[in-house]
């Protein structure tokens, strides 16, 4: 039986959630998908570490040395445990951008090799005028620009997924954006703006039915629900420590063995090599390949603790208190006139981000009055400027809970949205 | 310091009705900016009268504070000489990076003084400064004031 | 007047000094070279941040995210000012490793946009067969693999500065090496391996004299001795947190603002836009347009900690204080019978790191006897696998002394080289 | 535990006295493994004999425990059938990875054994391995072992 999320024990863990703002505001934290906070867990684990076994890892002979190397592979082992995978397919880079950009530039790279050196690169990463690149019509601008950027770099077309009025994804499409020209395409699990939870395992299947590889950003699904990477069907999975309690400064990318194995490095430097000459280099076999210099090592060892709080919580229950949490806020704001809500009105296929725009109100200044309350949420495009446009609103207002959320969180929200209202008269 | 504090009346009532909202017929220099964070938009068009006096147009779309303060500053400077209109550029920007701190000079600033409490909002700076920073790139572009500033640093 | 360095109060900063290794040695820390270890000052600054301020930056209109960007900018600036640059001069990076990479892609990118939009792009960083790239035989694989890469992908030649005996550069032979084809010099700072201070400034004016943009890896130079930036002549200059001090997870790239403006994006994403159409993006100004998604927020916090306990200590004293270990290491080692310093011998032009071979033992052994006197030393080949070629030897033991060691410390690791040989009968 | 456990005298005296360090006249499979770490080399060439049983030849350089542990490979599985030189390897492998609380098999590993030191110390386990790994390439260019492993797990 699923053992509930219990909001008042665990704000005991996060210090930041103590403190007040403005005039003496209690903080109600409701931007975790900006960011989450961090409970003392991963706090201690990161700085025990620096206080007794901080070193370079990977090298070096010395106790030290050997300590913090148990300490970075038992993170990685930990983290890929979270998520069903092997160690060895789970690759460190420092954030979610760079995981994706990671998947992007494997095609960039390899197309420029393959100029000068066609046999030194796979050639599913290789790109011509003609190929097609597909995201969908409400990516973050991490799920987008790398790919606009391949497209410039190689002469391949960027094609997308549009979106229905409800903020779902536009399948009727599929099977014609998706064809024979595709080498590769990328899809956001659940989308940071709009709260949708995308079906991509039938997203995935497509690709694979046309011969491209399949990218999936998890950035909005593994922090709030329980996601086995295999599940998803994809060659490559990306996400962010720091949403999910983690430290800033880093982030994975999950791969298929056979796929990493096949992709040419992205930043190359010290500890990816095998072998180097002044005139050539080999290099190490992944996830090493794709980890070059000095890692983030005491972030792993946090991101590990985080993982641990989490799984002691268990994921079920963490997706069922925000599944919770979002049926009341969707209610909520119906509730309120004048706020129109920017993604899904029921709550089924999609999390606990909760965009919505307020009749005759720039976000901006719903933000202000929400500010004024204690309330923190983000108002802005999202990065996800492109969905905004869809739907025709220069930027919405998001609220995006997490486990250290309760309904009173959202009350105080709908209060401030109302000043907000009543200020400017609207 | 709270949020009415930071929404004064003059801001609100600019907002609610943008004075000399318009586009000019010719134009000596334009300029688009886009606060890339919230999408907000101005675009500041400037030419000289026969007089060599500012003529400003404007249009955009975004929060109170961006359009109040395009409105406030097209009709501040608006008939200034462009070295006046520099003036209250700069005071404005200052102003702006006070962090509240500074008492602003209503002679300079007219009713851009009441943005003071902006200056306590980083986030809402920005939102401020997008239609004086596309004056001064539409200046740049339109040649004006270039000249001015060339012989006093020279 | 210079304040000398207090080795027993420094290391009260230190927890991680105060513990044991193996059977209950006191911790010797000889291996700075690889990472330096952490004070204090630069853990609680990072965790104050995390338990106050923690939230996304340039982003959200909240307190929170007020607070972390000013953390964030306000970081920058101590950071860029401690190396005599302008803030918005400096790029935050994952670690020097992706500092250099930035600079080598921005050469790959433009010539990839080149093909397909020859407007796209300045003209300075395409590239095409016939064109030549300029390293040393010194560069950290850090500073070789990403040019060889820029190579791979554009038909370009690598060409290298070589080195005299004495573990110097020859630069007899830079006229030749640095000529009209060449657009483009990286050059090390201090060498890693060797401890060789190169004369960049002179090799940075030969480079702008052939019209190449030059680049210094500062990753040894500028945790310890002051630098200015600008003194070095360099377009760009890149280096890591971990070796000052700071926090891992954090590197950072100076550029003159000039050259930051004419560079292409690397990684790509939220927060390095201007605008954002699917069809299209536009890039933000630097140091932006380099730092997508979401940053290292915590570690910049740390780092500009790591700065400010330098900066009290004084980078001239810092200075001081090694070089005196080095002539005091430097003369121990030339007195040990059978051991050759790899390197130049004398106390001139030259950092901390002292690197040396042991007749008859491989260094893997030599760095097992100091392990077990408690001594951290650094052996292999130091990501500088050409030079060890260089000088005929698979790999070597390095001693790289910091702030928090004296003269007692090279005694023990004598004491283990001795040990050592008595051991292996050599 | 300190370093005079690690190398017990059996290391030495294969680092100091290799056995059988030559390569092979005909090899029907060879492979050079690299540590990238420091750097250690060690190429291993394997064969069958008319019996169907290893034959092995190596060559090296790199550390003490890298190098006795290629000179202690040759001479224990030089003779075994493939089979047998599996076990061995396997068994080494566990040794290597049993952080020092195994109890190994003198039968199976000969002297291989004074290496249970090595387990205690990460750094130098690759070290160890190193020539096992190259053996287990090198039986598989060659083909050896291979149809014994389909057979096993189909
Ligand atoms: C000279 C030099 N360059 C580059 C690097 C790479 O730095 P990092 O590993 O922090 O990326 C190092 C350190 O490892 C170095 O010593
Ligand atoms: C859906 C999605 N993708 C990608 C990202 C980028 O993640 P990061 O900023 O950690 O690189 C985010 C968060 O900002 C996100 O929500």
């Amino acid at each position: 039986m699923l053992q509930p999320i219990d909001v008042d024990r665990i704000r005991k863990d996060f210090p930041i959630l103590q403190r007040t703002v403005r005039d003496n505001r209690p903080l109600v934290y409701l931007d975790s998908g900006a960011t989450s906070q961090k409970p003392m867990a991963v706090l201690d684990a990161e700085r025990a570490f620096y206080e007794t076994s901080n070193a370079g890892v990977h090298r070096g002979a010395h106790q030290l040395a050997e300590e913090a190397t148990d300490a970075y592979e038992g993170a990685r082992a930990t983290i890929a445990g979270f998520v069903g995978a092997q160690p060895a397919e789970l690759v460190f880079t420092k954030n979610a951008t760079e995981s994706l950009n990671l998947a992007a530039y494997a095609f960039s790279n390899a197309t420029a090799k393959a100029v000068h050196a066609p046999d030194s690169v796979d050639r599913r990463f290789v790109l011509s005028p003609g190929d097609s690149i597909v995201v969908t019509q409400m990516e973050h601008h991490a799920n987008l620009v790398p790919w606009q950027e391949a497209c410039a770099k190689t002469g391949a077309t960027l094609r997308w997924i549009g979106l229905t009025d409800e903020g779902r994804l536009d399948l009727e499409a599929l099977d014609s954006v998706i064809d024979e020209t595709t080498r590769v395409v990328s899809v956001v699990h659940q989308s940071n703006i709009l709260g949708t939870i995308n079906p991509v395992q039938a997203i995935m299947g497509r690709a694979h039915e046309v011969g491209a590889l399949g990218v999936v950003d998890a950035c909005q699904s593994i922090p709030h629900m329980p996601v086995d990477v295999h599940d998803l069907g994809a060659d490559l999975v990306a996400w962010s420590g720091h949403k999910m309690l983690g430290p800033t400064g880093i982030g994975l990318l999950w791969g298929r063995s056979e796929v990493l194995q096949a992709m040419p490095p992205f930043v190359s430097g010290g500890s990816m090599i095998e072998t180097v000459f002044m005139e050539h280099s080999t290099y190490a076999e992944p996830p090493k390949r794709f980890e070059a210099g000095t890692p983030m090592v005491a972030q792993s060892v946090g991101l590990a603790a985080a993982v641990r709080y989490l799984d002691d919580l268990g994921m079920d229950a963490v997706a069922a208190h925000e599944h919770d949490l979002t049926g009341y806020a969707l209610g909520q704001l119906e509730e309120l006139r004048g706020v129109r809500i920017i993604g899904p009105r029921d709550n089924v296929d999609r999390g606990s981000a909760v965009s919505f725009v307020v009749d005759g109100l720039h976000p901006h200044d719903v933000g202000q009055f929400l500010d004024d309350k204690g309330v923190a949420v983000r108002v802005g495009h999202h990065c996800a400027w492109p969905t905004c446009r869809r739907f025709g609103v220069p930027a919405t207002t998001r609220i995006s809970p997490y486990i250290y959320n309760d309904r009173a969180d959202i009350d105080i929200a709908m209060e401030g949205i109302m000043a907000a209202q009543k200020f400017f008269g609207v | 310091m709270n949020v009415e504090a930071l929404y004064q009346d003059i801001i609100l009532d600019h907002y609610k009705h943008p004075r000399g909202r318009q586009l000019l017929a010719d134009p000596a220099g334009e300029s688009h900016q886009v606060n890339p964070t919230c999408g907000d938009e101005v675009t500041v068009q400037v030419g000289l009268d026969s007089d060599g006096h500012l003529l400003v147009g404007y249009e955009g779309q975004g929060c109170s504070i961006s359009q109040a303060s395009a409105s406030v500053m097209s009709e501040l400077v608006a008939g200034f000489d462009p070295a006046q209109g520099d003036d209250a550029r700069r005071a404005f920007v200052e102003l702006m990076h006070s962090k509240g701190a500074a008492e602003p000079d209503e002679d300079v600033l007219g009713d851009a003084v009441a943005f003071v409490g902006v200056a306590k909002y980083p986030a809402r700076i920005k939102c401020a400064l997008l239609p004086w920073m596309a004056l001064q790139d539409a200046e740049a572009k339109a040649g004006i004031g270039i000249a001015q500033e060339g012989t006093s640093t020279s």
